[in-house]
């Protein structure tokens, strides 16, 4: 039987600063053991636990799409002590993950149907894995029409901005890249997430939204979706909490009687408001 | 006058001041569902203070509360050693002063449940105390017990009864004398050799689950981080290592030096029964003898360890 | 085995006068036992005790505080506010059975290259008349907890 | 099947079984403290307290446990994990409360689709022998918890104090190893009416006093009740009622050593301790005392028979008789049931 507490082996084959304040960093890690690598199978929306031992462990979402074969891709801010030290990690160490933990995008319904993707400062990272495996050619045909809002409070502290680039360029994505405070050299649209959201006012019809970002952004954008008529079961979102094991054991993770770490992290809007409102 | 009589005097002050408005919640004891032993009540209907009560098992420091309740106008019940520590934590800024109402009760020393319950054979279902005398009952046995011999160590050596910075004293000052000098388990430790003494300070402490009652029942531990939960620097382990053990409870008694009123709470909240107060007494008469401080007497002199004088004893500085 | 054992001792010194008392120490060419390992501090008053605990239960055989003497104190009063400190805690820390020796405190100016090294030379030996530190010393092999029970009184524990 | 034990025979019986076996069992470590503890040798078993301070649940989940070793070699992460135990383990004297919690955190630990092998390796090779309770304290509600003082169901080996003897009743395959044991004598035929008697009177002592059907129910309209800004004002946030508590299952995994080397430690960790829900932003979903009593009744009242149907509670009354502020788990309850007034009169 396999212990979920035990990491596989992981080697750092990339490690850059994503954003201007360099508090983001991305890391590419590759499997060191090819069994490990075939045993790996992830959905976009789930996450690791990413431990530099000595350290401890900290949950991540995973960046990557499970179309990008080869190497993980995670996106840290640096808030702690994990956290600090994984930024601190050069090419070539080592470090430990288990997962996939969690559930994911329920991507088999959105089959058919558009999707609307909103993400919000560095939560961005599982709606990137969302984004790269809907476009990717195989799987493009399944869904209609993808739109993508995507907001961050200054165009220094946008993600993954050569990718942004290509995705503006491609007509089968609808992409709108927003910020708070634009400077000089921005050129796009200057506004908060739920008020883009209004102004582009995409059709609830036949569409599924997925919505993942700070806890003022989506308190603010909730509405916005019910007033475009977007029914519950049809929201998803992403939720954090402490976690230590990742696997519903330790307790800490609890909303109600479901665990951020087993049940979720991924919520229907229409789950979320069948628990309780503060925990 | 009668503990009744005390208790009397409580609950009408409290209804007075609840009826006038002038406190938000009273602080205080009430029954509760064991012998021996009492639990803190929050009052605030002058109806409400017929619960309040007045014996020898009021052993909790209510002191801690302040903290809980500080954005409330409290008034509270107290005792010598919790009106200390409130003095010391009004110095410490912790509370407004104006805010907090006491409500002060010569204490008479507490019976030391543990101590009882030891003192017989079978459990203690009901309890009663009848002047100098505690009466126990069990399924068995019905037992008195003379109550001068079940008082807790630091009550034994308690020279501050009356909570003199009270607002309002329930019954006149008692009179104050110890009933031993020195505090039996510092007297004890002191006797040992050097070796014997942390072989001691190793078994006690090694009994330890880290449960921190000691530390949250102490009025004066409310920093919102502790060391123990620092991790960065990270200054102890989380687990049960002896050494980690130790660490923690040289730290959390050293960290009470000019600032524990020797209310004993931290002793009798430890559910492994691990002895505290030969510590904290320790520190409190190293204080005094070097200092010349007692914790909580006047609200003016500010906690020995937060200021200094030039001369200050230094011979052991080379 | 034994002949071969050196103490090793942390001294955190006051940057103001002790630390520039032992590079005055070092710049005259006076000299004294190796087995000091220095941590500059800004001021004597610095000190937490958890730094002089915390150095104990890492396996340091002593702990030195050096700073300016009485008066001298760059921030006027650090060294009196860590006087008050050094001796509740030397006190404390005998009362609970750590030797005395092992935590040592002194004040050394600028000016006093010659004194630094003469008291690291009689800490040094003071603490070698000790021997290895034993007590609260943190080890990888006392993982394991070991309660002495009533019954077996006669077992020693906690090795 | 009955059998019978000898109390002069006691300590041999224990003898012969801790050569193939590591025992556990409740020892005293000073006056009225006790623990559950590998035992060196016989003597050092003490039934004298009903309930041990820290429950049985310590065998299985150690407050501190190493869960892997590690060692960097060579630019190379080695990982060695701990879980395996290597001998037979018995756990002695565990009262059924104990042990119908162990079998909730088991329901925790080895639900799915992970299986903590850390609690399921010493699960699977220990042999529980449960000890009934003659008599209870007044603190027990385990009637009302849905146990009893003599409750089998868990147990391999049943014993009842007879005075001069044990009745020993085995009662799973486990419990059968001992079936040939010459130490385990032909029971007297009195026994069963001995033993009827003091269940009797256990049972009449614990009675079922505390409302706890429905509760599930009933906390589950009371999430934003009045009652919650209320229940928690005395306590203080020790963690003496999680950490005692036979059924309270939450743990916190850090590692301990440096780069080079050292473990990843599980320890116990506690919902009322304000850095358990912290989160690194600086954001608690459970600020105050309130949230985290909160999370406390509700976690053993409502989402635990949520989940397993059955409250995460035994009724042991550990968390009553050593909270420093006294705190009454059973008046909780009531306050909760709808005999009590809607506000709670004080």
């Amino acid at each position: 039987m396999k212990n979920p507490y035990l990491p596989i082996p992981m080697v750092v084959k990339k490690a850059y600063s994503e954003t201007s304040d360099r508090m983001l960093r991305t890391i590419e890690l590759g499997f060191l053991n090819e069994s490990d690598e075939k045993g790996f199978q992830f959905m976009p929306g789930q996450f690791c636990e990413l431990s530099v031992l000595g350290k401890g462990e900290a949950p991540f979402g995973i960046a990557s799409s499970p179309t990008e074969k080869g190497s993980l891709k995670f996106t840290i801010n640096k808030a702690g002590r994990v956290t600090t030290a994984l930024h601190h990690l050069e090419e070539g160490e080592e470090v430990g993950l288990r997962g996939p933990l969690g559930n994911h995008y329920p991507i088999d319904r959105f089959e058919g149907k558009n999707v609307l993707i909103i993400g919000g400062g560095f939560a961005f990272t599982t709606l990137r894995s969302l984004v790269v495996y809907l476009s990717h050619p195989e799987n493009r045909s399944k869904v209609k029409e993808i739109t993508i809002i995507y907001g961050a409070r200054m165009p220094g502290l946008l993600l993954y901005k050569e990718e942004l680039a290509q995705w503006e360029n491609r007509k089968d994505l609808n992409l709108v890249v927003t910020v708070d405070w634009g400077d000089k050299n921005w050129k796009g649209k200057v506004g908060l997430v739920p008020n883009v959201l209004e102004e582009i006012a995409p059709s609830s019809k036949d569409t599924y939204a997925v919505i993942c970002g700070p806890p003022i952004m989506i308190k603010f954008t909730f509405p916005k979706l019910m007033a475009l008529k977007f029914p519950n079961e049809r929201i998803y979102t992403s939720l954090e909490k402490r976690m230590k094991c990742g696997i519903g054991k330790c307790g800490r993770c609890n909303i109600g009687h479901l665990f951020v770490c087993k049940d979720g992290p991924v919520f229907s809007y229409a789950q979320l408001e069948k628990l309780p409102k503060d925990y | 006058m009668s503990q009744l009589a005390i208790q009397e005097k409580i609950r009408e002050k409290a209804k007075e001041l609840l009826s006038k408005k002038e406190v938000d919640l009273i602080i205080g004891f009430s029954n509760w569902t064991l012998p021996l032993r009492t639990t803190p009540v929050f009052i605030r209907t002058p109806e409400g203070t017929e619960s309040l009560i007045w014996n020898s098992f009021c052993e909790n420091n209510l002191a801690t509360y302040i903290h809980k309740f500080s954005r409330f106008r409290v008034g509270i019940i107290v005792k010598g050693c919790d009106a200390r520590s409130l003095t010391a934590l009004s110095l410490e800024k912790r509370f407004n002063p104006e805010r907090v109402f006491l409500i002060g009760v010569p204490c008479q020393r507490m019976v030391d449940r543990k101590k009882v319950t030891k003192a017989v054979k079978g459990e203690i279902l009901r309890a009663e105390e009848r002047g100098e005398e505690i009466i126990v009952e069990g399924e068995e046995f019905k037992t008195v017990l003379n109550k001068k011999d079940y008082l807790y160590p630091s009550c034994q050596v308690c020279t501050h009864r009356t909570p003199i910075q009270a607002h309002v004293l329930v019954d006149d000052p008692v009179e104050e004398s110890p009933l031993v000098e020195i505090h039996p388990g510092v007297n004890q430790f002191e006797k040992k050799t050097f070796e014997e003494r942390w072989r001691f300070f190793e078994k006690e402490t090694s009994r330890c689950i880290r449960c921190y009652a000691c530390r949250e029942v102490c009025p004066m531990c409310y920093c919102t981080e502790c060391f123990v939960d620092d991790y960065r620097p990270k200054w102890i382990g989380g687990g049960l290592q002896p050494q980690d053990l130790q660490f923690y409870h040289i730290v959390r008694a050293y960290h009470q030096t000019g600032r524990c009123s020797g209310c004993g709470a931290c002793e009798r909240a430890c559910p492994m029964d691990i002895p505290l107060t030969y510590l904290t007494q320790k520190l409190n008469q190293d204080v005094k003898e070097l200092f010349g401080f007692e914790v909580g007497l006047n609200s003016k002199t500010p906690p020995p360890l937060s200021t200094f004088e030039v001369d200050d004893k230094g011979d052991f500085i080379k | 085995m034994e002949k071969s054992w050196e103490p090793k001792i942390l001294a955190f010194l006051c940057n103001w006068c002790s630390y520039a008392g032992a590079d005055l120490a070092g710049t005259s060419r006076i000299q004294y036992p190796p087995n000091i390992r220095v941590i500059r501090v800004p001021c004597s008053g610095r000190i937490n005790p958890l730094f002089i605990l915390k150095a104990l239960q890492s396996g340091i055989d002593g702990v030195l505080v050096s700073g300016c003497h009485p008066g001298d104190c760059h921030y006027l009063s650090g060294n009196y506010i860590g006087r008050r400190k050094f001796a509740t805690l030397k006190r404390f820390l005998e009362y609970l059975g750590i030797e005395g020796g092992r935590v040592q405190f002194s004040w050394v100016s600028a000016a006093e290259g010659g004194k630094f090294s003469q008291m690291v030379h009689e800490i040094t030996q003071e603490i070698k008349k000790l021997g290895p530190a034993k007590r609260f010393v943190k080890r990888e092999d006392s993982r394991a907890i070991k309660f002495e029970t009533q019954n077996s009184k006669d077992k020693t524990i906690l090795k | 099947m009955m059998r019978r034990l000898d109390k002069r025979d006691f300590e041999t019986f224990l003898e012969s079984v801790m050569e193939e076996c590591d025992l556990y069992a409740p020892v005293s470590l000073t006056e009225g403290v006790s623990v559950f503890k590998k035992i060196d040798h016989p003597n050092e078993v003490n039934f004298s307290q009903l309930l041990t301070q820290k429950p049985a649940k310590e065998i299985f989940f150690p407050q501190s446990e190493p869960m892997f070793n590690y060692e960097r070699r060579g630019g190379k992460i080695q990982i060695t994990s701990n879980e395996e135990v290597k001998r037979e383990r018995i756990l002695l004297g565990a009262r059924p409360c104990d042990i119908e919690a162990i079998s909730l955190i088991e329901k925790v630990f080895m639900s799915e689709p992970y299986t903590d092998l850390y609690f399921l390796e010493k699960r699977r090779k220990t042999t529980l022998i449960g000890l009934g309770c003659n008599p209870p304290l007044s603190t027990c509600f385990c009637s009302s918890a849905g146990g009893d003082p003599f409750l089998r169901s868990g147990s391999d080996l049943f014993l009842v104090d007879l005075g001069d003897a044990y009745s020993v009743e085995l009662l799973t395959e486990k419990g059968m190893v001992f079936s040939k044991n010459k130490f385990l004598r032909e029971a007297d035929p009195e026994d069963l009416r001995r033993i009827k008697e003091l269940e009797d009177k256990a049972f009449e002592k614990v009675g079922f006093s505390i409302p706890m059907d429905g509760i599930e129910k009933r906390l589950d309209l009371m999430m934003e009740s009045f009652f919650w800004d209320r229940v928690h004002e005395k306590c203080i946030g020790c963690r003496i009622c999680t950490y005692l508590c036979p059924t309270c299952h939450c743990f916190d995994i850090v590692d301990e050593g440096d780069f080079a080397r050292g473990q990843r430690m599980r320890n116990w960790d506690s919902c009322l301790s304000p850095l358990y829900s912290l989160e690194t932003s600086g954001h608690n979903p459970r600020p105050t005392t309130r949230e985290r009593t909160r999370q406390r009744l509700m976690h053993k009242f409502n989402y635990f028979p949520k989940i397993f149907n059955r409250v995460g509670c035994v009724g042991c009354g550990r968390c009553i008789q050593y909270c420093p502020v006294h705190f009454d788990i059973r008046q909780a309850i009531i306050w909760t049931s709808s005999k009590r007034p809607r506000k709670p009169k004080i």
